[in-house]
């Protein structure tokens, strides 16, 4: 049986047993399905390894029939297992699984048990979708998808309006991006007749398309890709997604769904290599994020938050890498990333549950001695999404900072900044969460306790992997030769990769101001909350304030786009509907009415009257017709 | 206004036209429009009666001229003998012999001068546009009733048998209309309040 | 002809005899379904199945009944959703059923007759029974409203008679279709007279100004009538407008598709714009249809394949949507007494099942993938971009509209913590919702069902259309 | 017999009866009495008459079909007399007035 089958199934069918007889199953037994769907996807990925990475660019493609047929326009539900999906794949489905098991405990005592992991199946399966689909309409069935389960499960506490309203933001800000892929998927019908990725990469790789045609399309697929991972313009539902579930924002909002933007790129890297404008776009876009989102991560106080502007700005990284034109770098940073912000938000998730549901750091504290197992991973989180030397956060932000150094001076020290402002934002969090005093006067501090083994081993899975995860693409200055990842993917890409060629004098400065950057972060983050004790203040003023209102964006929005809109449909309906327009078409009753009231005067029943119109109207013809005729 | 006659020959004024016509028509029209005339300027609703049955007698004569013989008979019979009586049995029995209709205002005599004028004008201008000016070619028999008889009676029977149904029921409704109405003194009176 | 006469007759059983059982009267309207059926095969000729053909009025008007694919496709739609719709019938509206028997004769004669005056025929006989079901069986006094509609569509078909008559002079005397099309016309002529049909047609669609009968018709008239007026009795205007309109006067088309293409979005806009901040669940639902059948006609207009082929899905799949919208807003009105957005929420706790198919249909009204409302909306979109960039730019945010309004409406209606009184919802109301929940899964996974139905009427019909284009130019 | 008169053209007669029947509609539209208002009618009638028999002459139709809608004219003059002046009667009964002008019951 091909492999695809098993793997997109799997989840699809714990999706479906869990969704319709999961409310009379144990919710072991629900938890347990669920697991083994996305761990069995896991394996057949593993063992289908060997087959892929022969040496001639091996995929395994399924086509399963077709799904539309417009003249010669064929669309068939078809996928592929590459390269570039298994590695996709892999992380999906082994984050995913560990995601699920620390879930069965995280959501015990959820009277949504069953329908959250029949949630989380149906995403998992929408994310196989995306990046297993060989064409781009397959790819948008799991980017919208995937959507979808992201606006159920960040509304799965469904009671609650505002989480309601959460929800709502992240599906129509995800739509707003997903029309410009619509839009990019038609100008890509109209100019190469397919969606396949083979047939549309192969074309654009013979060079016969217009330079302004590739802009438009790439252009049009990144607004898609920033709506999805939570680019400036629209980044502000990410932070609100956090509303769900932890795990849901461990495994959607952090690891993978948020990345499928970095994927579309990468994937289309043939197209976005030839149209330097976007690249130039995309680079600023991911640098502003980056830098913005850092900036307001300082000034959160729900871990979860300061979690969601890490993450904003992490993928901002990632956009910067993909911007210079290191895909693989991009790619390397979602992998670590997802390694470390997993566990991070697992942590977090695990601190939560042990303070029954407290999220404001400013009410935690001390928390090192009561959760050691979930300080220590947590710890190493912040080390590695702070640039620990030899962590994995390590290395690939070291690649992205390489690769901007040689790109643009002036963008790297901004990124330079944003890292500096990660270690400082991170280790902010982390002093005030696990150090210092506990601060929470309304749950004894007694009470607070270490979380399950089901939740606590894929935190440890996790922390290993952000320890050693750096492995898998390792710089050039250690082995002397290109990372793993890169001699991975190289053949899959149309056009080859620019190899960053640095001397190593230069190379080995860059580390140093790295390792510099995480020391300053560190020391400064030590001296203000361990030295210094220092306790966020309820509300902050000056730049403290911007930056704990996020820069006023969502107030911004409200503003600009909401309000408007909202006016504009009152106007509508009440004044242009219900007035202009009846006035003009309904108008012609009253005429009408008058009319009637003149006809009446004529017809007032008097027979001589009656006669002598008669007469004018006998004259009036006949005289007509003498003049005419 | 040229018109030619069955000889070929351009007549180009009127006068001379009127001048050549024969006397017998000028006076029977002559009587005709005058006692026509009467009949609508005359007060007395008896006097217009008498004034039409003249107007109808010319125009029998008229018939004769134009070699309808029967029809004039006939026309004298049922119009001049039989409705004229009628009309004047009517009149004598709502007495209304007298100067009795109410005058009506200048404005409405205007009204009603310049729209028979404007009809007259109109039908005449039509007439004159249609161009027709051929002379009555002469013919013998037609308007005797042995002819007139055996038309009737083979091309026209469905017609005539027609016309006989709607006499019938031109009778019966006259008779019910006629017929005094149980419920009528009432509306007489609610008549004469309102118009009190 | 079956397909009319079995109707009829239904419609005198219900009218005079005293049943009273939803499941006869949607067993009655199976049968039509079933003949349907049957003539699937013969349906899939191209030139179409002349079921019927008897002259009428002398020899210029034929009694003439023809099923194409295009024509089989609209029945079903028609014999689809009327036993759905039948079978909501609340008991005390059983006459009802009577009207909309009759209704369906009249749809089914819209969609066989190729001749001008029959097409006129039926046209008009659909409307009586519509005019009844909203006058008689809504809630409130309703007479301003229905007159106002009855008005609106009136002067609309009174256009299209003129514009059929003045083309049957043309095509000297006859009304046959064939001969319609054969005529050619002046490009005056052609104006005078698509001008009269499209007027019919688009006030019946509606396109964007002539939509003001929609929205209150659709609140005052009872959920049936709504779901007749919207699920079926919208396509007349859309199947009128690429059977008549664009066939016959093709001349001038050129002419009008700016316009009607730029109406059209400024329909789909201002329809979703509306949309977001009504209460009443049925207005949204009656803008979120002008949206929504807008971008139909828009994609009708643009004359190439992926917009007949996508217009002719979206028409069965925004059918099938509507009147799953409606079904639900009646359950919701018969049990909570209001539809109103502000006092409805927290359905979810207490009807989970409900709530599951409530959903389907919302996300396939949004047209999510793998759901119904994609596959058509992703082929109008693709051939209104074809047609012109900014169309399509602008037609393409309805999808972002259509996600507001439509979860605004689920997230108001059913979830929140609003706890409205609901009394159990039976089994006769589950089942048209499961059934129309089933379509939208089913048509968004396989599209290509039904787009198989009606390949070669399409490539016919569009070649006539080309060729009657191509006279001119 | 009388073709002394053959110089008579048709257009005499047209104008002769045009004439009638313009007094006649002035005689409709300027009296008020009832009565009076049929009379003028039977006037106009008759100077259509007067033109159907000249037609006939001047067309030396064998079959006199003018003549013979001069007949049906005739008959169906007798009956509307007939019929008007019962109506005529039946009004003056209830108003005591032949007046038309009064007769505008027709308006509501």
């Amino acid at each position: 049986m091909n492999p695809i089958i098993l793997i997109l199934g799997l989840p699809l069918l714990g999706f479906i047993i869990n969704g319709v007889l999961g409310n009379k199953l144990p919710k072991i037994v629900v938890g347990a399905i669920g697991t083994a769907a996305v761990l069995g996807a896991f394996v057949i990925a593993i063992l289908n390894w060997s087959i892929i990475s022969q040496p001639e660019n091996n995929t395994i493609n399924l086509d399963l029939f077709t799904f539309l047929q417009i003249d010669q326009l064929s669309l068939k539900v078809a996928f592929q297992l590459d390269r570039l999906s298994i590695w996709m794949t892999l992380i999906i489905t082994g984050i995913g699984t560990l995601i699920h098991l620390y879930s069965i405990s995280y959501m015990k005592e959820d009277e949504g048990f069953y329908k959250f992991f029949a949630y989380l199946n149906f995403f998992i399966f929408n994310m196989l979708l995306l990046v297993l689909g060989s064409n781009f309409l397959m790819m948008f069935f799991g980017w919208e998808g995937v959507g979808l389960c992201s606006y159920l499960l960040i509304g799965f506490w469904y009671k609650n309006e505002d989480y309601g309203k959460a929800a709502r933001k992240a599906f129509i800000m995800n739509r707003i991006g997903d029309l410009g892929l619509l839009l990019g998927m038609f100008l890509i019908i109209s100019q190469f007749g397919s969606l396949d990725y083979s047939v549309v990469f192969t074309q654009i790789a013979a060079g016969n398309t217009s330079n302004s045609m590739l802009t438009a399309i790439s252009l049009l697929l990144f607004v898609g890709a920033t709506g999805k991972s939570a680019q400036i313009p629209l980044f502000t539902w990410l932070p609100d997604a956090m509303a769900g579930p932890t795990p849901v924002s461990a495994l959607i909002h952090a690891a993978t769904m948020v990345t499928a933007g970095i994927y579309l790129t990468v994937r289309c890297q043939v197209l976005f290599a030839l149209s330097p404008l976007t690249n130039e776009i995309i680079l600023w876009v991911g640098l502003g994020t980056a830098v913005m989102a850092a900036l307001v991560g300082l000034k959160q106080n729900d871990i979860k938050k300061v979690l969601a502007y890490s993450t904003v700005s992490q993928l901002g990284f990632m956009f910067v890498a993909l911007g210079t034109g290191a895909y693989t770098t991009a790619l390397f940073h979602v992998t670590t990333h997802a390694f470390f912000k997993a566990l991070l938000f697992l942590g977090a998730g695990s601190v939560i549950h042990g303070m029954h549901h407290e999220q404001d750091i400013r009410h935690m504290g001390g928390l090192k001695s009561k959760m050691p197992l979930t300080h220590l991973t947590f710890l190493i989180g912040t080390l590695a999404i702070s640039g620990f030397p030899l962590l994995s956060g390590f290395f690939s932000k070291d690649e992205i900072l390489t690769a901007v150094f040689m790109h643009n001076k002036v963008a790297y020290a901004l990124l330079v900044g944003s890292a500096l402002l990660t270690t400082i934002y991170m280790f902010r969090l982390y002093f005030l969460t696990f150090h210092g005093q506990y601060r929470n006067h309304h749950y004894a501090f007694e009470k607070v306790h270490e979380s399950p083994i089901n939740m606590t081993l894929p935190l440890m899975v996790l922390a290993v992997l952000s320890i050693v995860g750096g492995a898998l693409n390792l710089p050039a200055y250690l082995t002397h030769s290109e990372g793993f990842l890169f001699n991975w993917l190289k053949p899959l890409f149309m056009i080859p990769q620019s190899i960053h060629e640095i001397d190593h004098s230069t190379e080995y400065v860059l580390i140093g101001i790295a390792v510099l950057i995480f020391v300053t972060g560190f020391l400064i983050a030590r001296n203000i909350f361990v030295t210094k004790a220092t306790i966020p203040a309820e509300t902050s003023t000056g730049l403290g304030g911007l930056l704990q209102n996020k820069f006023y964006v969502d107030e911004f929005y409200h503003k600009v786009f909401v309000r408007p809109l909202e006016i504009t449909s009152s106007i509508l309906h009440d004044l242009f509907d219900g007035l202009i327009l009846r006035a003009f078409t309904f108008g012609i009753f009253p005429l009408l009415k008058l009319i009637g009231r003149l006809n009446k005067k004529v017809q007032n029943g008097n027979l001589e009257m009656y006669l002598l119109y008669m007469v004018i109207a006998i004259v009036l013809l006949l005289g007509v017709n003498l003049i005419f005729a | 206004m040229y018109r030619k006659d069955k000889f070929g020959i351009i007549k180009t004024s009127k006068m001379s036209e009127i001048s050549s016509l024969p006397l017998q028509f000028l006076i029977l029209s002559f009587i005709t429009i005058l006692s026509a005339l009467y009949v609508v300027t005359s007060k007395n609703p008896v006097h217009s009666v008498l004034a039409l049955i003249l107007t109808f007698f010319s125009i029998s004569a008229h018939y004769i001229l134009l070699n309808a013989q029967f029809l004039a008979i006939v026309n004298l019979m049922v119009y001049a003998g039989a409705i004229m009586v009628l009309f004047l049995f009517v009149l004598m029995l709502l007495n209304l012999s007298k100067e009795s209709e109410p005058i009506k205002s200048n404005l409405w005599g205007i009204a009603a001068s310049i729209a028979a004028g404007m009809v007259l004008i109109t039908l005449t201008a039509a007439f004159q546009k249609s161009g027709i000016a051929v002379m009555p070619a002469p013919s013998e028999g037609i308007g005797l009733v042995k002819n007139l008889g055996r038309v009737l009676m083979t091309e026209y029977l469905v017609p005539f048998e027609l016309s006989g149904i709607l006499f019938i029921s031109a009778m019966v409704g006259a008779v019910l209309l006629g017929k005094r109405d149980k419920n009528s003194e009432e509306l007489v009176d609610l008549n004469n309040n309102n118009n009190a | 002809m079956e397909l009319i006469l079995i109707p009829i007759l239904a419609s005198l059983i219900w009218a005079f005899l005293p049943i009273k059982s939803r499941w006869i009267a949607s067993g009655l309207s199976l049968i039509g379904l079933v003949v349907l059926l049957t003539k699937y095969n013969q349906g899939s000729f191209p030139d179409g199945l002349v079921v019927f053909d008897q002259p009428w009025l002398g020899e210029s008007v034929r009694f003439t009944m023809v099923i194409d694919q295009i024509t089989w496709f609209m029945l079903l739609l028609t014999q689809l959703l009327l036993p759905i719709i039948v079978l909501s019938v609340k008991d005390q509206n059983q006459k009802l059923i009577a009207w909309a028997f009759l209704m369906q004769a009249g749809l089914n004669g819209v969609f066989m007759a190729q001749d001008g005056l029959i097409f006129y025929l039926f046209w008009e006989l659909a409307m009586i029974p519509i005019y009844f079901i909203t006058l008689q069986f809504s809630e409130k006094d309703n007479f301003v409203t229905t007159i106002r509609f009855f008005i609106y569509t009136f002067v609309g078909s009174l256009a299209m008679l003129a514009s059929l008559i003045y083309l049957a002079l043309l095509s000297g005397g006859s009304f046959a279709y064939a001969d319609l099309l054969n005529t050619q016309l002046s490009h005056a002529q052609s104006l005078i007279i698509g001008g009269g049909l499209l007027l019919a047609f688009a006030v019946k669609i509606p396109i964007f100004p002539f939509h003001l009968w929609q929205a209150d018709t659709y609140t005052n008239a009872p959920a049936q009538g709504s779901m007749l007026l919207s699920g079926i009795m919208l396509k007349m205007g859309l199947y009128g407008l690429i059977r008549w309109y664009m066939p016959l006067a093709a001349e001038s088309i050129d002419f009008y598709q700016p316009i009607v293409m730029t109406l059209a979005v400024i329909g789909i806009i201002y329809g979703g714009i509306i949309a977001i901040r009504q209460d009443d669940m049925k207005r949204i639902t009656a803008y979120s249809s002008l949206s929504h059948v807008g971008l139909i006609a828009a994609g009708f207009f643009t004359l190439n394949a992926s917009g007949f082929n996508g217009g002719l899905l979206q028409m069965l799949v925004h059918g099938l949507n509507v009147v799953g919208m409606f079904l639900i807003i009646d359950i919701i009105q018969k049990n909570a007494n209001t539809r109103n957005l502000s006092e409805l929420g927290g359905i979810a706790s207490k009807f989970k099942f409900f709530t599951v198919l409530f959903f389907i249909i919302v996300i396939g009204t949004a047209a999510a993938p793998l759901t119904s409302g994609f596959p058509g909306e992703f082929m109008l979109l693709n051939s209104v971009f074809k047609y012109n960039s900014i169309h399509g730019l602008l037609s393409g945010l309805t999808i972002i509209l259509c996600a507001v309004y439509m979860l605004r409406i689920f997230q108001k209606a059913a979830l929140g913590s609003n706890e409205i009184a609901i009394s159990e919802i039976s089994f006769v109301d589950y089942l048209p919702l499961i059934i129309v929940a089933f379509t939208v899964l089913f048509i968004g996974l396989f599209p290509q069902v039904i787009l198989e139905i009606f390949p070669l009427s399409v490539e016919k019909l569009m070649l006539e259309i080309s060729n009657a284009k191509g006279v001119l130019s | 017999m009388l073709n002394v008169f053959h110089n008579l053209e048709i257009s005499h007669y047209i104008y002769l009866s045009t004439v009638l029947f313009s007094i006649g509609l002035f005689g409709v539209l300027f009296r008020r009495n009832a009565i009076v208002l049929l009379m003028c009618i039977e006037l106009m009638l008759n100077s259509v008459n007067l033109l159907l028999a000249a037609f006939t002459e001047y067309m030396g139709d064998a079959n006199a079909n003018g003549q013979m809608f001069v007949f049906f004219i005739m008959v169906v003059a007798a009956a509307e007399a007939a019929v008007g002046l019962a109506i005529l009667v039946m009004v003056y009964r209830n108003t005591r007035k032949t007046d038309v002008s009064f007769l505008d019951q027709l308006k509501d």
